[in-house]
């Protein structure tokens, strides 16, 4: 994992070296902004994803890089060129499509060798190539059939063939998993990570999927209303939210906010916990020294297999939900706890004011 | 006696079309060489080549002989016939007698020149110079063919013969519902012939020559007899088949028509009415704009000829023009049962002609109906 | 090829013109000239067309009983047509497209287009055939002691409809082909049996395709004269009015007035059709 | 499944008396053209081969067929163009006027056949001045034909929609290559189909063609028309249209044959 | 959450409460079994889950129960009665469709209205009970939308009401979330559970997410092959899995088998420990007594937000795959581990032999 020092960056890479740089990107569709001012800048190699909820712009943004949507206003320029004239068999630049997009009328291998054929590459080696990217993808023997005799799993990594073949230096994946189903799906996102770090092509990932986005990202881009609201690693993300909206949509968000943080913290403002930084102890517990506390009552339990997951109404205000490891104890000790008088409690440096460094 | 209409439209014909000066036209004074092709516009039946039937056909040896390459288009009506002579894609057309006139008038053909074709002089003198084929005593075409509208009737339904065109019009005709009627406004000729005889009150002189009066009466006739009539038949298998299946037991027709049921054993018989019949004579006339004039006199030549005059009249089932075809004929009584020269018969006839505001029957009192005054009726008497 | 990718305009420009030159101008064009000439006079005897603006065609047309009398028998059986034919493909569609194996689909759907290869003119005269005395339709009329309906306006109608059918089980065809199996399975789960299902799901969804299906039946019908004269008896369509004019009264001005009436008709029928997006699913 | 077993009954009792109803006619004919009855009266009283022998003859319905064969083939290559170019245009593009230019595509099949005839033999004559002939039937039956061929390629490219056309143009294909590899044999079996029905249109077209046809073209159905009016030839009207049905089985088959998939025909309309 | 109990009860119900009993059920698709002999018992108001792969079969019992499909053998009791030669629309049960099945051509308020309206209520009081039906899935003042103009959220919710205003005995829902994005489908879960629980309906849920099947089910059965593979509650199914395949389809599965088992724990055998059991400390680290344990090397460490996944090759062959809650510790120093020497450990309990009864 090369890129792991950036997991934990927020700046962007220099100017000169960027894959893709996009300059004060916006769409609009009649009266509506679909993409409302994006600047980006993406280094050679990176695993970037764009995630955010249905409507926010992240297909659109694709499609102004891939050059099927021209922008209103702004510039893309891929290593550092500006391409935003250019017709889209003119860029460097291949895609994934959602729907996988296969053509039904042709052979898997036939699929695969599309772009070097229209590119006038001989029949020889096109052939070889394409068995290469097929190898890639685990689906040697598979040449000869059909896409409509593949499985899902299986039409996905044709279409990711048939874009490496052509050895682009820039992928772009529009929700490539979501029609997998969640075994196959985690199964794939291993799949495209392994790949992407072996072919060293820069990715640039859709997805709305949270956790997908966390496993398998060097840096992440969330989307909301046409705009990048937080641009992080991983980590950064999930640690240290931008805004309220970031905090509810990576992960379980825990708020404590106004009167509620005001009692608890001691200060008002906007506050997130995240639910497995929580101990949950009994009312007669002592308070750790150093650590912030509250007490409530247990709401309901919920059984995750791995983890349990505790909602408990405060008795200041609001509620916290409270992930705990099944590491010990019974499953009907666990769930025993409903209705049952708690302590919460957790480190002071787990409690980060949202829009704050932290 | 003989329903003399026709005495007076042929010796009154340059009276009946008074009013009516056809544009100024040259006749041919002389004959060339063929130019090699000739367009012909044609009743079906009337210029066969044998694509149809290989037994018949007349063009062929027209072609070899002439050098002239005919290709033919048919007509269903005279209507469709003046409409397309209109376009000036043919060089001759054979028209009947409510076709000619239009013809003549709107200067769609031109005069012949009878001495030109050397089979004219076979043509029997009683089609010669009459109002459908001539203007002022100047020949428009050459005869080929006539026919009359018989009366028909199934001897095993209708009992007994008729002998009057009453069976078909007479409100109280035990046939309600089985009688049948030629689809086309001239067949309102029919009506005027028989209240001609039936109501001489009306005055009508001759049933293509009626004014406002004698046309409503005429027309009332029709409308009337409408609910007797079981269909209109405007082609030949219509009124065969409705004769054989018995939809129809009683009407006008054809004289082929009657041999075809007669052929497939259908017990009919024909007769021709005490108050006349009406009846077509065909004209071949020439194009005044035909670039092929020459082959266009050939071809009228050739068609009157015995031989093939012959032909035509036996395929298509009418008297032939030519008093010599009758020797030609494959029936040898093919001119007996059509009545072939028999002029007696012929002056029965009142042969169609286009009725036109200028009254036919010599009168300049009043205004006669025109054709299209005809044509609106007929639709009207249909409903 | 590149500098046609970013004018979208030019590319539609291209592919619009050709058609559009054909359609819009060529045939709007002669349709235009058309009416015109309603407007114009002819010479009766000649039959020339005088290009003098006059209203005596349409005068005609509105004061003469009789065109009411035709247009509105012709609008009549026109709806009649449509209407059996509708009900005759209903159910034969509905067993190909949602009963039937795709085997027997397949052999049904090239049994029903193959009746559109066979003459127009020459189904017309089968008609004829049955509808005479003694003919098919009449001896089974007979056998059950009924009076054959022998020539007329039933026989006219039957025969259209005959005529016009295929034309009418393809839209529906292709409608209830759409119509997801689940929808009926989610009515039958909802208690409903299956003339319910027929009624309340099958029907609403297919009728815009037999909208689209009608546009065919009916105008097919309101244009045709042909049919009319052969088993029509003694009955009479616009069309043959048309005919009759423009063909043997030559009278083209008269003719166009004429024609008016079903053109008229059938823009108030697609005008109407439109809002039940058949124009979708034609 | 979900069609009950009495409903499925009677389904499948209807669509045989329908079957029926299509194809007693039919039956008549082919046994007419055996009728020795020169206008086919029933019943026969007796069956003859002549009419079948004097048809095989007939030079003149050969030749129409001939005429008809080809006004079909070229009328239907036209409305493919034309059809296909406005169903890309309405498809893929929007614009204003869209619903007016769907409607101008069906106005030739939904305006009746003599109004159409009349309009366009009164436009070629007097407006264009064009000499009535193949040319004219061709480009008459084009006009109505279009629409099956447009509803066809609509239907198909509502279906597929712009993806695969956008994944070729992502893999580097320009737009002529896009279509010749990727959109044109996605859209085949709808031409086919369209094709074949646009052609049957033609092919049984009278009404239009009477008024478009010049001297020396007659299409089959005119010549039938004509030869129903001729004494001793209506008979092999009968035999002409029974031996179009029999072989137009291996057209209509051969076309779901090409089709491919399990696409049939029709049902892209 | 009246249902506590069942969830860790195997026994199936007594029979004569039953609310669905299937008896032997079989359906052959031309020579395929596409359900192979299901014997099955639901108690009223129950939440059933039907788990397992693509093409195991659950829709296809579900069909049967339902009355679209008719089984080749066995017999489909609902409370009691024999229902197998009934048609669907004499069947007390009602269903979700996958893709919704809405009809397109009625509003909101008339789809829900169907099931009412075929029965002959009268207008007034079907107007009422779908009202009703749309608060209950809190899509008041939406009756006069179409289905088109809904969201897929609100698409699943009208037929959830269409099916609920009958008040059927049984529910059957055939993966109703799978169309819908991960954030709003966790929402989903949360409402249909509580609308479950409200209106006291025996649910049949057919799902192939297992995070799905754990969080919402009172019992479930996993389908593998035609076949139920385990019939069990959710901690059961999870702590005890039946079979080698139970234990890789519900949640990851840690296999120790052969002579990795014997290495470690003495004994040959399947065995299967799961990854948030495991301890994970550094190699020099005392092993702790009464605790498996095993050393090795860390391969792959995955941040997954609230926890962290790390994949340890183990000396003795074989891999191991530790979760560990993120409450305490950076992202950086738990990355940084890659490639360290470490010790597992696990409570001898904790490793569970496959099928054994624990
Ligand atoms: N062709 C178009 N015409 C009009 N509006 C459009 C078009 N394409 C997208 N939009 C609008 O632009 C906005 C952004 O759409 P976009 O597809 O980029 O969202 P997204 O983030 O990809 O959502 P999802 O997760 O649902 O795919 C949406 O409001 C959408 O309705
Ligand atoms: N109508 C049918 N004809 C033939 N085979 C069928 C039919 N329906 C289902 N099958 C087969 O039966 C088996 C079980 O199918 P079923 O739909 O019940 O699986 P499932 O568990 O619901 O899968 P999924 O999760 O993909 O929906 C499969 O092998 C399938 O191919
Ligand atoms: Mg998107
Ligand atoms: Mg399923």
């Amino acid at each position: 994992m090369t890129s792991l020092g950036e997991q934990v960056t927020t700046e962007t890479p220099p100017d000169t070296a960027a894959a893709v740089s996009l300059r004060g990107l916006r769409k609009m569709f009649g009266e509506v902004a679909a993409v409302d001012g994006v600047d980006l800048d993406l280094a050679e190699g990176e695993f970037f994803s764009m995630l955010g909820p249905s409507g926010s712009g992240k297909t659109t943004v694709l499609r102004m890089i891939a050059g099927f949507e021209a922008p209103t206003a702004g510039r893309i320029l891929l290593g550092g060129v500006d391409v935003t004239e250019r017709p889209p068999y003119a860029r460097d630049v291949n895609t994934v499509f959602q729907d996988y997009a296969l053509f039904p009328h042709m052979s898997v291998q036939q699929n695969v060798e599309y772009g070097l054929r229209v590119k006038g590459v001989d029949r020889r080696s096109r052939r070889t190539r394409a068995l290469e990217a097929l190898e890639t993808v685990r689906l040697e023997g598979f040449g000869d059939r059909r896409p409509s005799q593949l499985s899902g799993g299986q039409r996905q990594r044709v279409a990711l063939a048939r874009a490496l073949v052509n050895r682009p230096k820039l992928l772009l994946l529009d929700e490539p998993l979501g029609a997998l189903d969640l075994k196959l799906r985690r199964e794939m996102q291993l799949e495209l990570k392994a790949l992407q770090r072996d072919v060293g092509i820069t990715f640039v990932f859709v997805t709305h999927d949270q956790e997908e986005a966390l496993t398998m990202s060097d840096r992440i881009a969330v989307f909301n209303g046409g705009r990048i609201e937080q641009l992080a690693g991983p980590a950064e993300l999930y640690e240290h939210p931008a805004s309220a909206f970031v905090a509810g949509f990576v992960g379980t968000s825990n708020l404590l906010e106004g009167d509620v943080a005001s009692a608890i913290l001691g200060t008002p403002g906007l506050f997130t916990v995240r639910p497995e930084k929580i101990d949950m102890h009994t009312r007669t517990a002592d308070a750790v020294p150093g650590s912030c506390t509250a007490t409530g009552v247990v709401r309901e339990v919920v059984y995750l297999g791995s983890a349990t997951q505790t909602v408990v109404d405060l008795d200041a205000g609001g509620s916290l939900i409270v992930l705990q490891q099944n590491q010990q104890g019974s499953v009907q000790d666990k769930l025993a706890l409903r209705g049952a008088q708690v302590r919460l409690s957790w480190r002071r440096e787990h409690t980060v004011e949202i829009g704050g460094s932290a | 006696g003989t329903s003399g209409g026709s005495d007076d439209s042929s010796s009154d014909g340059a009276a009946g079309t008074s009013g009516f000066t056809p544009p100024d036209l040259k006749k041919l004074d002389t004959l060339g060489a063929g130019e090699g092709k000739l367009s012909v516009l044609a009743w079906p039946g009337y210029a066969e080549d044998g694509s149809n039937d290989p037994k018949v056909d007349w063009v062929s040896s027209f072609e070899k002989e002439t050098g002239c390459q005919v290709t033919v288009k048919t007509f269903g009506t005279s209507d469709e016939a003046v409409s397309l002579m209109k376009t000036g894609q043919y060089d001759v057309v054979s028209a009947s007698g409510d076709a000619s006139l239009r013809l003549i008038a709107g200067g769609q053909v031109e005069p012949v020149n009878t001495d030109l074709i050397p089979n004219y002089a076979d043509v029997y003198p009683f089609l010669k110079d009459r109002p459908w084929n001539s203007v002022k005593g100047q020949m428009y075409g050459v005869p080929h063919g006539y026919g009359a509208n018989l009366l028909m009737w199934r001897t095993d339904k209708v009992t007994p013969a008729p002998t009057s065109w009453g069976v078909v019009f007479d409100a109280n005709s035990p046939y309600k519902g089985a009688v049948t009627a030629y689809d086309s406004p001239i067949y309102i000729a029919d009506a005027a012939m028989y209240l001609m005889a039936t109501k001489p009150d009306l005055g009508i002189k001759n049933p293509y020559a009626l004014d406002e009066k004698q046309f409503t009466a005429t027309v009332d006739l029709l409308k009337q007899q409408k609910t007797l009539v079981s269909e209109y038949w405007s082609d030949y298998l219509k009124e065969v088949q409705a004769f054989t299946s018995g939809n129809s037991v009683v009407g006008t027709t054809w004289q082929v028509i009657a041999n075809v049921a007669t052929g497939e054993k259908v017990p009919v018989q024909v007769t021709v009415p005490t108050e006349g019949v009406t009846g077509w004579s065909d004209t071949w006339m020439l194009s005044a704009t035909s670039k092929n004039k020459n082959c266009g006199y050939l071809w009228m030549n050739h068609i009157v000829s015995p031989q093939a005059n012959a032909a035509v009249a036996e395929y298509f089932g009418e008297s032939p023009a030519n008093a010599k075809a009758c020797a030609q004929t494959a029936d040898k009584n093919h001119c007996t049962t059509f009545h072939a020269g028999d002029e007696a018969y012929s002056e029965k006839i009142w042969y169609w002609t286009t009725p036109i505001e200028q009254c036919l029957d010599g009168r300049t009192d009043v205004k006669c109906t025109d054709y299209s005054r005809w044509t609106q009726a007929w639709t009207q008497i249909k409903g | 090829m590149s500098s046609l990718h970013r004018h979208p305009r030019v590319r539609l420009g291209l592919l619009l013109g050709p058609p559009i030159l054909w359609l819009g101008v060529a045939y709007l064009g002669a349709l235009a000239a058309l009416f015109v000439t309603a407007l114009w006079s002819q010479n009766s005897f000649t039959g020339l067309i005088e290009r003098e603006w006059t209203l005596d065609s349409f005068r005609t047309l509105f004061t003469v009983d009789v065109y009411r009398t035709i247009a509105l028998r012709t609008i009549g059986v026109a709806l009649l047509v449509t209407l059996i034919d509708a009900v005759v493909a209903f159910p034969i569609a509905l067993y190909m497209s949602k009963v039937a194996r795709p085997g027997l689909r397949r052999f049904l759907l090239v049994a029903v287009l193959m009746p559109l290869w066979a003459s127009y003119l020459v189904k017309a005269y089968a008609w004829r055939g049955m509808f005479a005395e003694g003919g098919l339709v009449s001896t089974m009329f007979e056998a059950v002691g009924l009076q054959s309906p022998g020539f007329g306006l039933a026989a006219t109608v039957v025969t259209l409809a005959y005529l016009w059918l295929p034309y009418m089980i393809l839209p529906i065809y292709a409608g209830l082909e759409r119509l997801p199996d689940s929808l009926l399975e989610a009515s039958a789960d909802l208690g409903a049996k299956t003339t319910q299902t027929l009624r309340r799901v099958i029907v609403p969804v297919v009728v815009p395709a037999m909208v689209a299906g009608s546009i065919f039946t009916f105008s097919l019908t309101l244009g045709d004269y042909i049919a009319v004269r052969i088993v029509g008896g003694t009955n009479q369509l616009l069309g043959n009015v048309v005919y009759d004019n423009v063909g043997a009264a030559n009278n083209l001005p008269f003719a166009a007035a004429v024609a008016t009436i079903p053109v008229v008709v059938m823009l108030g029928y697609l005008a109407a059709v439109r809002r039940t997006g058949a124009m979708e699913s034609l | 499944m979900t069609i009950s077993g009495p409903t499925r009954m009677v389904l499948r009792i209807l669509t045989i008396v329908i079957l029926a109803f299509i194809y007693i006619p039919l039956l008549l004919v082919l046994v007419n053209s055996f009728n020795v009855n020169k206008t086919f009266a029933w019943p026969p009283r007796d069956f003859t081969l002549e009419w079948w022998r004097r048809a095989a003859e007939s030079q003149g319905a050969l030749d129409a067929l001939w005429v008809s064969v080809r006004v079909g083939l070229v009328a239907t290559v036209i409305a493919l163009v034309l059809g296909t170019m406005i169903a890309f245009a309405l498809q893929r593009f929007s614009f204003y006027g869209r619903d007016s230019v769907s409607l101008l595509v069906i106005l030739p099949i939904a305006l009746p056949g003599i109004v159409t005839g009349i309009a366009l033999n009164n436009a070629f004559r007097t407006i264009f001045g064009f000499e009535l002939g193949f040319g004219t039937i061709v480009i008459a039956h084009a006009t109505f034909c279009i629409v099956t061929v447009f509803n066809n390629v609509i239907a198909r490219l509502r279906r597929t929609g712009v993806h695969l056309e956008q994944a070729s143009a992502d893999l580097g294909a320009s737009g002529f290559t896009t279509f010749r590899l990727v959109t044109f044999p996605l859209i085949r079996s709808a031409l086919l189909a369209g094709g074949l029905l646009a052609f049957a249109l033609s092919f049984d077209e009278i009404i239009v063609t009477t008024f478009t046809a010049g001297a020396n073209q007659q299409t089959l159905p005119i010549w039938i028309f004509n030869n129903l009016f001729r004494p001793n030839q209506a008979p092999i009207v009968n035999v002409v249209a029974a031996a179009l049905i029999v072989f137009s089985v291996i057209p209509v088959w051969l076309a779901q044959k090409l089709s491919g998939d399990a696409e049939p025909l029709g049902a892209g309309r």
